[in-house]
Parts: structure tokens; sequence; C-alpha cells
């Protein structure tokens, strides 16, 4: 099925404006966590959300967005993550379809492979444009690698892989919970409704 | 053009349910009027609605109908399968998700309308100015739509499809978010456009109605109770409580047939007239 | 208990007044309907009775709490505020859990009575289980107002209780309402339904432009004619009916 | 000087070529140019107040990563001559090099992308891309967001608001905190999906790629000037020689 096709196929009209708030929701969700001062990002909540309830083009197309108006407002460097959120979207859309998300131990696993195989992703982007510095708290880490005797590549992905797989287990575990506990009637409007427990909404 | 809009022992069942959201409905509207369609929530105006614009079975096409739905000259049996826009047009419930958020200004947000339906160029504009002046919101004309009041938008909103000059307009539920002087304004606009359109609209309480419709019809569990014109809803009143808007229009019925006798419901006509 | 507004102005940093001067009392077992056009205030002022915005002048008391002092968790323990479009908190998937959220964070000993009260006033025993987002429209607004219910708060403040809801569910309203004010709570109701709430209130206040330009008993606000329409607001048509007939 | 959105974004093109194929003094030249670039040509001037700010926020960011990620380098890969001691440890010159090189490219790579979206009003950019073929669907997710993104604030505050009227424990300890996250974000997500079934409904009742029908755009489509052209083409020569080089080494 060619792209164009498929994304067709994914997106029923509700899908649209669904997807446009997965975006926002990405860039937004650091208000509440900030606000209720919990240590964690979730920046790829919507990722994940629309990758289940619609596809793995819409998982796609949401990283891609929520990346490019991040750079576009104010942090230009999330433009070079593009491949990893890219990677992200289809992995959760395609493990969705495999059934994933119906069990939560099988939620379990996909939530940390996510993590290792994001943070494989973005370490090369990180080590050869960046050399590893992202100005956070996390480059000690890097640092700290380094310095007992990995290379730069090999470190930044350590730091990731100690980071990423709890991020996106929680990512994942979250958007499992939430989407259980939507009703039959809303679900069934989106082309990923196959992906969810077929009992969900039931009284 | 206006049409007129005729059920024939209309019915409709959901995919996966067991009782008719919708049965046995007949009713008609003559082209050029307005009709009313009221009943407790849940009593399937909505469903209605739906059905004639098109869109319920685009969605649920797994549900059930029966009967016929006549709009103009075309007959559909049993309903419209695609959507009718600009033929008919229907206006969501809430004025907020009515209009797209994908614009900027008032005149954008109505240009849209006309650029999906490839009819937009920059004689149109006139047009536009002229619909908005007719609803009272040409000085909105450049403000943002996410700024304005629930009464304005919701006249933007109805503006958003009054611009396709359908041959019937669907209302859900327009007063819910009106105040009192905005609702006198819809009933002047209701009188202003029946030329052109037939005008269906579906209210929880009969005031309304009472002002500006031609046909009323009462639904209540998806069955027809009521379909008739002012006098013969204010007349057998009694069977209907659900669409009486309070305990104090029950009372003022009750007085004003023990004083005025069989001339009661004319003399309640004629006072609401005044007010 | 008592709720006390004395002089009560409030602002947003750097703006105009919102809310200019405001005095007004009510005790437990009394209803204060509040009326006024958008915009006039009145979402505001419901915020300052729990405490989520404070006072920029004068002060307002919950009982024997001043709200400048108090953070709102613990004033939620004597009011209960719903917002204009409360449909937006719901969260839990049934109804019935949703009720519960209240008294659980409050830590009410009572906690499944209160809830379970609450539900049966607001007729919703019969779809406890459903899931909120699987009932009309109408129906699910009263479900958050048997989630404020639910918190057994001596007062109850709503905001537009009755926008979107049928007959059906206003005479529910009315119902709670009438059994509520007979075991001593309290409420102050921001409304445009005068019809539905006039048998209840006890008083009436009229706010226009962020002052109250009006505050008494209903008949005193019917007979005085003009203060409504100053106000951007009329008579419900059925009262003006009955004064063009001329019945009493 | 008048630039369309194509010179602009082969303006941007060029630049990442720069950054991938030049070394680090040429690539710090450009970055200089780069923000003269906002003073010089018209169309490169940041559109508000905040676009301007973010640059000069980025600026002083990037000078600290500049600072970071030369000395770290030159601390962490020994090699050539050690530049100067502090305190017992060593700054060798291929770190240091090696550091200069990797700042300046990111630099470069990233005020790029700044300088176009602050000089680029969000919805001009989309207008273009819908110019030139971009699927109307793609382009009303943009718009859409841009909406979601002015309201979702506000309506988290509301929501926020409202659960804290109900007792819900924002100020609490970590794990009763985490139940507040969910008594937010649940309502948020949960309102939205049931609107956006009914947004979606909207949009098809007033026609959206409805019936084949597809929406007429403004036609801004313009034709590829000298300077683009010439941008291309530069880009593609130092992409050449840059092959050529490292075959030939």
């Amino acid at each position: 099925m060619s792209l164009r096709a498929q994304f067709t196929r994914e997106t029923s009209n509700a899908a649209l404006p669904l997807i446009a708030f997965c975006i926002a929701l990405n860039l937004t969700v650091g208000q509440i966590t900030g606000a209720l001062k919990i240590p964690i990002y979730l920046d790829s909540i919507g990722t994940v959300l629309a990758a289940v309830l619609v596809g793995p083009i819409a998982g796609i197309l949401t990283g891609t967005f929520a990346n490019l108006l991040a750079s576009a407002t104010g942090s230009p460097t999330m433009a070079f993550f593009i491949p990893v959120v890219v990677v992200i979207g289809f992995f959760t859309g395609y493990v969705a379809r495999l059934g994933w998300f119906r069990k939560w131990y099988l939620v379990v696993v996909g939530g940390l492979l996510q993590g290792v195989i994001a943070a494989a992703c973005s370490a090369p982007i990180s080590a050869y444009l960046f050399s590893g510095v992202t100005l956070a708290g996390t480059d000690f880490l890097v640092l700290y690698f380094r310095s007992v005797g990995n290379n730069l590549l090999e470190s930044v992905f350590y730091q990731g892989l100690a980071s990423d797989p709890i991020d996106k287990l929680i990512t994942y575990s979250v958007v499992f919970v939430l989407l259980r506990s939507l009703p039959k009637r809303i679900t069934s409007r989106f082309s990923g409704a196959s992906n969810l427990p077929s009992n969900n909404g039931a009284p | 053009m206006a049409h007129r809009v005729i059920l024939e022992s209309f019915s409709y069942q959901y995919p996966g349910q067991v009782t008719p959201a919708l049965a046995d409905i007949s009713l008609a509207v003559p082209k050029g009027q307005c009709c009313a369609l009221l009943g407790p929530t849940s009593a399937g105006k909505t469903t209605l609605l739906q059905s004639i614009s098109g869109i319920l079975h685009k969605h649920h096409a797994s549900g059930f109908a029966s009967g016929k739905i006549v709009i103009g000259d075309e007959s559909y049996a049993p309903l419209p399968e695609e959507i009718q826009f600009p033929k008919i047009a229907y206006a969501l419930q809430d004025p907020y998700v009515q209009i797209s958020g994908v614009r900027e200004t008032v005149l954008d947000e109505i240009r849209f309308t006309l650029e999906n339906l490839g009819r937009w160029d920059s004689s149109t504009d006139d047009s536009i100015l002229s619909l908005l002046r007719h609803l009272g919101i040409d000085h909105l004309a450049e403000r943002k739509p996410t700024t304005l009041s629930g009464g304005e938008t919701q006249r933007v909103a109805l503006a958003t499809i009054l611009i396709a000059e359908p041959d019937v307009l669907l209302l859900d539920e327009p007063l819910t978010a009106l105040d009192y002087v905005a609702q006198d304004r819809l009933s002047d606009l209701f009188k202003g456009i029946k030329e052109r359109s037939t005008i269906l609209f579906t209210d929880t309480h009969m005031e309304f109605a009472l002002a500006v419709a031609d046909v009323i019809v009462v639904l209540e569990k998806g069955r027809m109770v009521f379909s008739g014109d002012r006098k013969g809803l204010l007349d057998h009143i009694d069977s209907f409580e659900s669409i009486l808007p309070s305990h104090q229009w029950k009372e003022l019925i009750r007085t004003v047939k023990v004083s005025q006798g069989p001339e009661a419901t004319e003399a309640i006509l004629k006072a609401m007239e005044t007010i | 208990m008592r709720i006390e507004s004395k002089n009560v102005s409030f602002s947003y940093p750097g703006g105009p007044d919102v809310l200019r001067d405001l005095s007004f009392a009510i005790e437990s077992g009394e209803f204060l309907l509040l009326v006024g056009q958008n915009g006039a205030g009145k979402s505001t002022l419901l915020k300052l009775l729990n405490g989520l915005l404070k006072p920029t002048h004068g002060s307002i008391s919950i009982g024997e709490l001043d709200t400048r002092h108090h953070a709102t968790p613990l004033l939620a323990g004597h009011i209960s505020v719903t917002f204009q479009n409360p449909a937006d908190q719901i969260f839990a998937s049934t109804v019935r859990e949703e009720v519960a959220f209240s008294p659980t964070n409050l830590r009410r000993a009572n906690a499944r009575e209160l809830t379970e009260k609450a539900l049966a006033l607001c007729n919703l025993q019969s779809v406890a289980s459903h899931h909120p987002y699987d009932l009309p429209q109408a129906q699910r607004k009263l479900v958050t107002v048997a989630g404020a219910l639910a918190a057994g708060t001596t007062f109850l403040a709503f905001d537009e209780p009755t926008a979107g809801l049928s007959q059906i569910e206003r005479s529910v309203l009315d119902q709670m309402v009438t059994h509520l004010l007979n075991e001593g709570r309290g409420f102050i109701v921001v409304s445009h339904d005068l019809e539905l709430f006039f048998r209840h209130a006890t008083r009436v206040a009229v706010l226009s432009r962020g002052g109250l330009t009006f505050t008494g008993k209903t008949r005193e606000l019917i007979e005085s004619g003009t203060v409504l329409e100053e106000a951007g607001l009329r008579l419900p048509t059925s009262f003006q009916i009955k004064r063009r007939l001329k019945l009493p | 000087m008048r630039l369309d959105l194509k010179s602009k974004l082969a303006s941007v093109f060029f630049l990442w070529v720069c950054a991938f194929t030049l070394d680090w003094p040429v690539n710090a030249t450009l970055i200089l140019l780069a923000i003269l670039l906002r003073y010089v040509v018209p169309g490169f001037r940041p559109t508000s107040q905040r676009a301007a700010r973010s640059i000069v926020a980025f600026m002083s960011y990037s000078t600290l990563i500049v600072l970071i990620v030369v000395s770290l380098n030159a601390v962490l890969l020994p090699g050539g001559d050690v530049l100067l001691i502090v305190g017992g440890i060593g700054f060798h010159e291929s770190g240091a090099l090696f550091g200069l090189r990797t700042a300046c490219r990111l630099v470069l790579l990233s005020l790029s992308v700044l300088l176009f979206f602050a000089s680029t009003p969000i919805r001009e950019f989309i207008r273009f891309l819908q110019g030139t073929g971009f699927p109307p669907q793609l382009g009303l997710v943009l718009l859409l967001t841009l909406h979601f993104l002015e309201q979702l604030p506000d309506r988290i505050n509301q929501i926020f608001a409202a659960q804290e009227a109900r007792g819900s424990p924002v100020r609490a300890n970590v794990v009763s905190r985490a139940r507040a996250f969910v008594s937010i974000l649940f309502p948020l997500v949960l309102s939205s999906i049931s609107e956006s079934i009914d947004r979606g409904q909207a949009l098809e009742l007033r026609g959206f790629l409805g019936q084949g029908q597809m929406p007429v755009f403004e036609n801004r489509r313009s034709d590829t000037s000298l300077l683009t052209m010439s941008l291309i083409l530069l880009s593609i020569a130092l992409i050449i020689l840059r092959i050529l080089n490292w075959l030939i080494a």
C-alpha cells in the first residue's frame, strides 16, 4: 500500500483534529508536569496516543510536526531529532497493530523496547552533531561514561539507556490506562480501535 | 430555493443497539417553513437531523434504516447516504466546534466554506460581508474567532454554513449559548431566511418554538408524540410535560385555562407576541 | 455557618477591576441566586469563594476561615464549586468513581455513603457503572453536580448548572435543591435560569459590570421592574405573560 | 532585497551543506554573517519581538554550548599539543579542534533553522507548503495544531482549577501529585478526543474534502528566482567537491 493510500485509510475525518491535538499535547504536556513538579518529560505522549488510536502514519506525522513546531518556536535543535520521533511513531503504531496494547505486560515490554530503540536512534545524532552535549543534567552521565573509557557514541547511547526506557515505559503505561478507560463508542470512530482491549469501556 | 422536507414512516436503529433510536416518524415541512423538533434529552432529535443531512449513514453505515426521506423533488429510500452539503446544511450543537479554528479572522473562517466548495474568488467577499451585516456581526469581520462571546460565536457558526445558501437548514439546539437578546435576533433571522431555506431546529422546550415555528413536532424516546401547529401544541400540552420550560408555565397554562376557558391558548399566544 | 464577603474587589495583575466592592452574606440553609450578563464577573466571584483567586481588596470568610490565608484544598472541605464547563473535569471510567473523587480526596470517613446519596439525589443510580462519556451531555452535567454534592460540604456553588439541560434534568435539580435546603445546606448559584431558581432563592443579587446593583428578595426584584433590564436581563416569559394577562 | 520563501529555504539548505562540508573557520564566519543577515536582508528580519528575543536567547545559549563542547573535548580527547593545564587537567589541541568543528557545525545548523522560522510566520510557511502541492489534510492538521496550541494552556488551567476545587492533591507528595496528574491529563485527553469526533464532522459538514472537490488556495506559485537557483547549484558543487576530496584522500 502506498504511503498516501495508507494515510487516507487511517485517517477518518475525526483523526485529523485528533492528530492536531496530539501534536499540541506533545508540546504542552510539560505545562502539567511542570506545574505539578513531577520529574518526567512524557514529550512523546501525543505521538504514542496517535500511533495507537489511529495508526503508524499518524504517529510519524505527530512526532514530525511536533518537533518541527518546537524548532520553529525556539528550540531549533529539535528538528535534528525528527528521525528519532519517526521511529517512535512507526514502532508504536506497528506493535499496537500486533496487539501489544491489549495486555499490560506487552505494554511494559513495548515501552522498555521503545526506550532502547529511541536511545539507539538518538545516540548517533546526539554524538555527531552535539558531541553529546544537550545542556541538561544528563550531560554529566555522558561525561562519566566517557571518563571510564567509552567512546563518544557509546557514552551517549549509555546515557540514553539510563533515561529513555523509564520515560517510554511511563508514556506507554499512561496511554494504555488512558485508552483502556475510553468508552467503545468513542474509540470505534478511529482506525486503531481494534488495537485496544475488546472489553474496554464495558461497565 | 427552499425545499420541502418529508419523512414517511422513517425508522432508524444504530448498529449494536436493541431499540430503535427513531421509530415510525412521519412529518412534512412545506418549503419555506420553520419546523421545531422538541423533546427531552435522548429523544432522537439529533439523530433525526443527522439522518436528513446524510452524515448519519456516512458514520454508521451498518445502522438499520427504513421508510423514506424526501427533500425537494428528490426522494431517498430510506435516507441520504452522502453528506448533502451545500444543498442541506447542518450546524452542530456546539458552536465552538462548528468553527474550524484553522483561520485567523471571522471573514477567513467563512471563506473557508466557499474554498471547500471551490466557490471562492475575490468577488464572493461582498456576499460574505452582506451576510455578516444581515446577522449583525459585520463589525466582527476582522476579529479572531476564538476571542468572541458565546452569542457572537453562535452567529459566526451559523454564518459558516449560511454562506453556502442551503435549501434546507438543520440546526441542533441553536439556543443553548444564547441570552434573551440573542434569541430575539435569531427569531428575526429565521423570518429573514425562510424564503431561501426551509429550517428544522431542535430544542428541549417549547418557548422559542412558540415564537417562530410553523410546524412543531414532539419526540419522546424516538417516537413522535405530537405533530401540528402552535395552537394545537398548547391545546394538548398536558400530555407533554417534558417540553414545558418550567413549573411556572404549567401553573400559567392551568390558571389561564380556568379564567379564559376555550380562548386560553389564543390568549397566551397573543400575549407572547406583544413581549 | 456563614459566608461573608466584605467590600471585595478583584483585578487580575495589571488589569482593570473585574469586581468592585462586593458585600454580601449567606447563612447555611439559604439560597443566593446570582444573576448578570456574560462577562459581569460571576465566574471570577466563584473562584474567589474557594480561594482559587484571592481578593485584591476586602475579604471573604467561609465560617471561621479567611480565604486569603487558606489554600483551596482546605476551603474545598467547606464549599464545593463547579464551573461553567464542568464536563471538562471528568476523568474516571465510571460515573460512581467520578462522583467519589471529591470525598476520597477530602478523606471523608463516610465517602461511600456520600457518593451513594449524591448519586441518588441526581437520579444517577441506574447509570452509576456506565462510562460518563456514554451518557448524553445533559446527564453528564448531572454527574458533575453529583460530584460536588458528594463532597459533603455545607455550601455548594454552581456556575450555570442548567445550561443545556432539558426539563427532565432540571426537575431533578429542582428536587435536589429542595431536599438539601431542608437539610440546612447553603447555595450560591450563578444562573440565567430565573424560572427554576426564583422558587428557591431566599435572596437574589444582580451583578452588573463588576458591581452589585441589587440584593434582596425575589419578590422585590420582580416588582422593582427596571433593575433586571438595566443589567441586560429580563423576566422569564411566563412571568411576563402572566403580567400581560393581569393574572395574580 | 525581497526574498520569497523558496530562496529563504534555499539559503537554509545552503547553510546546512556548508555546515557539513566546510571546516570550522568558514562555518564560524558564516555564523557571523548569518547573524548579520537579519539586519541586512529584510526577508530575514524577525517578525515579532518574541522571535527577536528567541534569537538573542539562542545566541547566549550557543556561546555556552561552544565553550562546553570545546573544553569537554579538549579534556577528554588526548592528542596533539597540550594547550594549557588547569588544576592538573590538560586541555589538548586535537580535542579542542574537534570540539570547535562540532560546535560551529551545530550552531550554524540551528541558527539557520531559527533564522528561517523567526522571520517566517508559521501560517505563511503552511500557505507556502499548500501552494507547492502539500496535501490539504496535512495543512489542515498544522493549522489546527496552532489553534490547539493557543487553546490548551487555558484549558489546562481550567481543569487544574476545577480539580483543585474538588480537593485534588496538587501540592502533596510525589505519589499524590502523580494521581493529580491523571486527574488533569485524562479530562484533557478524554474531552479532546470526543471533541475531535465533532470537529471532524463539522469539517465534513462544511464540505471539507467532500465530493472530490479540492480546496482552492490563493495562487502563490512564483518562479524560481536566480538567487534560489544559484544557491542550490553552489550547494551541489560543494557536496561534489567534498565527495571528490574524500575519494582522493
